[in-house]
């Protein structure tokens, strides 16, 4: 790989297996902000923890490595403090689908600018092999000792039902239609959800490179994304699933352009007096 | 007369709060001294709710079981007040509705409807308390007037002349009734405010700019009152899908540079538990306002209790500095609120401020907070390239804190363990360096604790020690015992431990710990840092705060 | 009303306010209960905290009034450990998709034999007046005094992305059609959801019984529940909302049909003895 | 020689645990005593963990820092034992890829090649540890055979040839580095298991019949186990979307006559928080395991410390009865995690078993539980019509326990305050009696604590005092001290605070407290119930347990 900024001199130990695909995420990753040309010091990433989870400490820029389940309400409040970063949010299945189920729902409600990856890998990696809310029927794990038999949750279909302005599917198989896609969430002004199908060598030994690599294929050519019900219905596709970006919308403005304390001034808060007079005022009208 | 105690008491949605609005804001016009507080059930209509307000010449800052003048509103105000209507007590109210015997007929609908509908029978009733009052009528008339003035002139005078036809009943009930108390000029500059105002305002002094919390009273009172100020001040205010949410999001708002603020009660507090754990992991700043409320569980959410001071100080897990903060006045409110956000800043941990629904809701006049000369800054520092948050090295565990987007370093957290530029660690050596590191910072905020003040007889025999809003009752139960050896030590910061505590319990002959809650949760604490036992304890956990009488009542019993 | 065995022998003390459309969707519930004749010690209603929240406190039956946003945890239990009970979850919008959002998400996943009805009042009754994840964009209330910007979540859209077999929505204004759904939501083997339209009128001023009647039709005679795609596009419809069942299938197992525990004993946990013999036996395979 | 002490180290991922596994089982099966824990870090290949085995004539159930015979698979392992490296210790393994000088090379991979590949390098090496330990050779073969059983009879065949061979390299070392161990032919009728296999048979004896969690190290460890037990047993397993779920999953699952059990660690645990305070209001049985790891929040995930103690007491708000439990060794953690299902239901409260990574994850040879003689019964009652589910007036605060369908009751609980049928009431007279209700269960548990046992010298002078998991380390350093006057004081109940704990310190001269977290969480404990200093604590907070050597020098450093 060439020198990319977000990269480190030294190479970090790394604590993924050999093998995984969250080695290719993390290239496409660090392809996507270079090639962006972000600059290195107005990046934030933001995670919560799983071996996904864990990307940001393999990215060298700021980061916010939070609880399990919990890295959106973290993205939403840096990016509506300092809208002059860029906030990347990146997480496993488990983490962002299970555990973070309800700040996913309500970011997607809330549309702060945040491009968030999440790793799809349909199994628990960190804590060694359980079922995620993505993994398939039948899938027997040392928990779900005679398999799987809730519903996976369908990313697509729930991102675009919460009219979530970007909903892609991406492949780790692929690192570069991963890392245009991820150029593109990152792009797109709002909430932006790549899910990304990755395979955990060491824990699911079902949905293997082999078995993604089977079970996609690539959106055609000339599909618009531009049609909420049609990308819902292709969003039911499965085996093969299609990879690419099932909706685009520009239409819903970003959270934090509506905060009141940017109607005028566009100032992040770190740079903000307080004002003095306007709470003596304050004060004063209770008398 | 030196002070009167009305008490108001009907439905949810039946006008107590207008009556209670307008009659306090005319009292205040009149120089006089106020106090109200309320108490109300958990429904938006119907049920039993009453408000006391007390009108004095002297400062009065607690609720007293004395009714000198009730209102019922309904019939069942009668039995809900049950024995604190004694044959002192005036009831005045509409006979045909509320059917108690003892009562002087006084039709405020009646009236009401000759003005031009019942929509005025609360400031009929106002104008009738007026003259029990002898406050001058014209004056009140233009407070009334002032009252109104947002909905335009109609209803402006026809307020107005409710106002007077009530005023004029009143006085028709004989000077026998009336109650002349004196004006206190001194009330003229003052200002008269809930709990929830003062912290909302001394968060705002703190230099808040965020604020997200999930509703739950009576924590919601402080969000809506900073929903309000967010008109005027650059402060984000969300409301956020849960508790856990709403905490992790105010982290990241810190981590970010601004100054937030969660508000919220024991149930969302226990949810918010996590998260106070990665605010010491990560060493960011957090502040949450606990409105306390009886529990377990969903308890009585709309009732008052000290219930949650063990939660607060063993919220999350590992060890690592939390600062309890507990106001028991106005003053406090403000003061603590303000330093709330700035030993969170100082010290990059959780500072809680913990209140109780009796607390935010009660109001009173006060003198005006003394204001900061200077804004308060962002205790956070431009980074260099090579920036480590956790730099090691510093006595008090105290790295500086840098922000993302200030300055060229880059700002790394994590909640494993980390290392100082915090990335993940298992080090043995790095892991106690650590512990060590937060642990220093307890011992730091020791020392840096504001110290608990004494009240009373500096030569005490018996001490009473009380934290939070018990303080005001206590005080004016002292007042009342009037006597000599005896002693309060309040408690605004009641953790981690002031030091020094020992000496004061130790030139006691008796140890008081009063508290409203179950067992005495501060109690323990105390007799965990000094080691002396507490030869009483009063506690109280039916849901309302002491009145002056039932303190009274219960210290002296054991003088 | 005619005697109905889930109704009390004293008018009990309502805490909801005159008028509130929640007094219609009691009439409903109880009327449903009372028609399906299920038996009344066989009915365990389960909610969380809220005006709506309440109502098994108006129910004569078991109840299990736990936490807020969490009923459904609790109700799959339930439902999991006595199969032969029948269980009601009901709740707030507030209760139901804002805190305990992430349960509604699972428990769709899993798929049990419980009906949920849910009083969508667009509002935070209970707490006086702040907005709910259902509240419409632009509405001001004492918290948001700018108005809301967040998408308000579409509990259809939303359902039917998480493929539950039984998505329809009500209106508390129709008090018979409102029990026939919720009759035909008991029935359903799974997951049911009952989105109800319901005026509060204390705090919503906006969305009132007017409005309601206004902005609603009901889907039309002959419209077919059983094509996913079709039901999310129209799930997508706004004012007019659509009323009925928009979506059903009977495709999916119950959860708690598919548990090991009930493969081949039917009998509730309840009634069954503790296997000393099998565990002095996996104490002895350690030897 | 009476023990051996052998430690393993590598990647994650490299065969540790298969050479671990079946040198223990053929230790066992040659009746020898064995003890085997492992320490890992939070990833799942690569890194550098150990496990540590000791086969011994005598029982042994603690962690040594003495290494007789190191095993390294990897150079980093060298570094990472660091100074438990000593003279005396035995290195043997693969020099061309460890590089250390010191160490006699025994080229298990290419043996393994001649016997037919790489997999074959861990029997090899297993070969050679039962040979230095003059384990019969047919008797091993045979138990090689046994442990690949399910793998046919190529792999069987292809695995007994490779341990033959390691054994022949092991003799070929020479008598000098044997180390023939006596076995103790008790052994045979004994049970091997992990600290969580312990747990979860407890919990099975216990009548567990319902099983919720969300993955979380090391309260993961129980969750398997009890998902493996579900292929025999009837019970429920099933995997939650979140810790909250969780919590009132099983919390429903009470209410309707299930035993049900979850397990966790600190940072899940800290999400019930609010759960537990809704079983305490709703006086619904709730059995939680919390598996401890280092803190604050995801701190050190796959590590041990005792530092969640604080977090579980005050779990929840409000005032409630919690029992928690501390498991010390294997019985233990068998017969309290029992207790607390019985517990649970007779006070109709929340029970929490505390164990730790350290204590889940270790295993050794001990005798074979005592099975009750009886099955657990569901401690309900068959309602009849009018059935109150919190009727007053038992002295215990226990109201009969209905579950619905069983009987012609309905059975109605609230988490609002509420009257004795369940239903919201905002009554002072009542929610008085309700939180007396409650608090005397609280009375009544501390009545039916188990009470601490004391080890080691009766008329001490010195007494230590600790709980859970450092019993096995304190006994065996207490041991090796062989003082006089020196005893141990061991909890297995912790909360609430048995009676009579007073007595047991003051009988000492000095106190020392021993426990595994950063403060003393537990000498907070009985200082404030005794009022009594401790003269020491013995802390640790590096992720590890305590050795008997650390512990023996720690105290006699004090005596
Ligand atoms: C509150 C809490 N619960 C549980 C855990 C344990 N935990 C850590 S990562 C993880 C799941 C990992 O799965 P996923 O998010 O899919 O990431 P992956 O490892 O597969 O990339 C869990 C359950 C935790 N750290 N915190
Ligand atoms: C953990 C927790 N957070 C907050 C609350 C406060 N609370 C009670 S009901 C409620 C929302 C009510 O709204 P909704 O669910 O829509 O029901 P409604 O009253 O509108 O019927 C809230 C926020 C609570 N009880 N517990
Ligand atoms: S466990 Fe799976 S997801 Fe995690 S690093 Fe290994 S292969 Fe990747
Ligand atoms: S507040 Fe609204 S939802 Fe609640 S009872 Fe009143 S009208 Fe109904
Ligand atoms: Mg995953
Ligand atoms: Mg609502």
């Amino acid at each position: 790989m060439a020198t990319n900024a977000f990269d480190f001199e030294s190479k970090p130990d790394i604590s993924w297996c050999p093998g995984c695909g969250d080695f290719a995420i993390r290239r496409s990753l660090l392809a996507a902000l270079q090639e962006l040309g972000i600059p290195r010091g107005k990046l934030v990433m933001v995670s919560g923890i799983g071996q996904a989870a864990k990307m940001p400490q393999y990215v060298n820029s700021s980061f916010f490595n939070g609880l399990h389940g919990r890295a959106l309400p973290a993205a939403t409040a840096i990016k509506a403090v300092a809208p002059d970063l860029t906030v990347v949010a990146e997480g496993g299945d488990g983490d962002m689908y299970g555990e973070g189920g309800n700040h996913f729902l309500h970011a997607a409600r809330r549309n702060p600018d945040i491009a968030l990856f999440v790793h799809e890998n349909m199994v628990y990696g960190l804590t060694k092999g359980q079922a995620a809310p993505t993994s398939r029927v039948g899938m027997r794990t040392p928990v779900q000792v005679f398999g799987v038999t809730s519903e996976p949750l369908n990313p697509m279909a729930l991102a675009i039902a919460m009219n979530v302005g970007f909903v892609a599917r991406a492949f780790s198989g692929d690192i570069e239609g991963t890392t245009r896609i991820m150029k593109r969430a990152i792009l797109h002004r709002g909430f932006a959800l790549v899910d990304i199908f990755q395979p955990c060598v060491s824990f699911n030994k079902q949905n293997t490179l082999q078995w993604f690599k089977e079970n996609t294929y690539p959106l055609e050519e000339g599909y618009k994304a531009d049609d909420r019900a049609a990308a819902f219905a292709r969003a039911l596709e499965e085996k093969p699933f299609p990879l690419g970006v099932l909706y685009e919308s520009a239409e819903r403005q970003p959270f934090e352009e509506l905060l009141p304390a940017y109607r005028e001034d566009k100032r992040p808060l770190r740079e903000r007096a307080h004002d003095m007079a306007a709470l003596r005022a304050a004060v004063m009208a209770k008398a | 007369m030196a002070e009167l105690s009305i008490v108001l008491s009907g439905e949810a949605g039946q006008g107590i709060q207008s009556i209670e609005s307008m009659l306090t804001a005319l009292a205040k016009r009149a120089r006089f001294h106020v106090f109200a507080t309320k108490e109300y059930m958990s429904r938006v209509r119907g049920g039993c709710n009453s408000t006391e307000i007390r009108i004095s010449r002297q400062r009065v800052t607690a609720r007293v079981a004395r009714i000198d003048l009730l209102i019922p509103l309904t019939k069942e105000a009668i039995a809900h007040l049950g024995d604190r209507i004694e044959d002192s007590t005036l009831v005045i109210g509409e006979k045909a509705i509320v059917g108690y015997d003892r009562m002087i007929d006084l039709p405020f609908s009646a009236i009401a409807a000759e003005v031009g509908g019942a929509v005025y029978a609360n400031t009929v009733a106002v104008g009738a308390i007026c003259a029990l009052l002898k406050i001058e009528a014209g004056e009140c008339e233009r407070g009334v007037r002032a009252f109104f003035e947002r909905k335009g002139a109609e209803v402006q005078e026809a307020n107005a002349e409710a106002f007077r036809r009530g005023y004029a009943r009143g006085l028709a009930l004989g000077p026998g009734l009336a109650a002349a108390i004196e004006p206190d000029p001194a009330v003229a500059g003052e200002i008269m405010l809930t709990g929830a105002d003062a912290v909302a305002l001394g968060a705002l002094a703190g230099g808040c700019d965020y604020v997200c919390a999930y509703p739950m009273s009576p924590g919601t009172t402080v969000l809506t009152a900073m929903a309000e100020y967010s008109k005027s001040f650059d402060v984000i205010v969300e409301q956020v899908e849960d508790e856990i949410g709403v905490a992790n999001m105010a982290i990241g708002a810190w981590y970010a540079g601004a100054r937030a603020l969660v508000t919220t009660s024991g149930g969302g507090f226990a949810l918010m538990s996590e998260a106070v754990s990665l605010a010491g992991a990560i060493e960011t700043p957090f502040v949450a306002h606990l409105a306390q409320r009886p529990g377990p569980a969903t308890g009585l959410p709309t009732r008052t209790e000290q219930g949650d001071l063990d939660l607060a100080i063993y919220a999350g897990h590992g060890d690592f500095l939390k600062i309890v903060l507990a106001p028991g006045d106005l003053e406090e409110g403000f003061s603590l609120a303000r330093a709330a956000f700035e030993l969170a800043d100082r010290f990059q941990s959780p500072v809680f401020i913990l209140t109780d629904q009796y607390f935010v809701d009660s109001y009173y006049t006060t003198p005006a907070f003394e204001l900061p000369l200077a804004p308060p800054t962002r205790q956070v520092v431009e980074t260099a390239p090579g920036y480590r948050r956790y730099a090691l090295g510093s006595s008090d565990g105290i790295s500086p804190r840098g922000i993302p987007g200030l300055g060229e370093g880059i700002v790394c957290v994590d909640s494993d363990e980390h290392d100082q530029g915090g990335y993940i660690t298992e080090d043995r050596a790095m892991r106690e360096a650590m512990v060590a590191k937060r642990l220093a910072k307890i011992a730091a905020a020791r020392k840096a604790a504001i110290p608990p003040k004494l009240f009373g007889d500096p030569r005490y025999k018996t001490l009473l020690v009380g934290w939070g809003s018990v303080k005001a009752p206590v005080l004016e139960a002292m007042a009342a015992l009037a006597r000599p050896g005896l002693a309060y030590l309040h408690f605004p910061w009641v953790h981690p431990m002031p030091r020094g505590v020992r000496e004061y319990l130790e030139a006691a002959t008796t140890c008081v710990a009063i508290e409203g809650n179950a067992t005495g949760q501060f109690a323990d604490l105390v007799e965990l840092e000094t080691g002396r036992r507490f030869d009483s304890r009063i506690l109280k956990c039916d849901g309302y705060q002491y009145t002056v009488e039932e303190l009274t009542e219960r210290i002296s019993a054991l003088l």
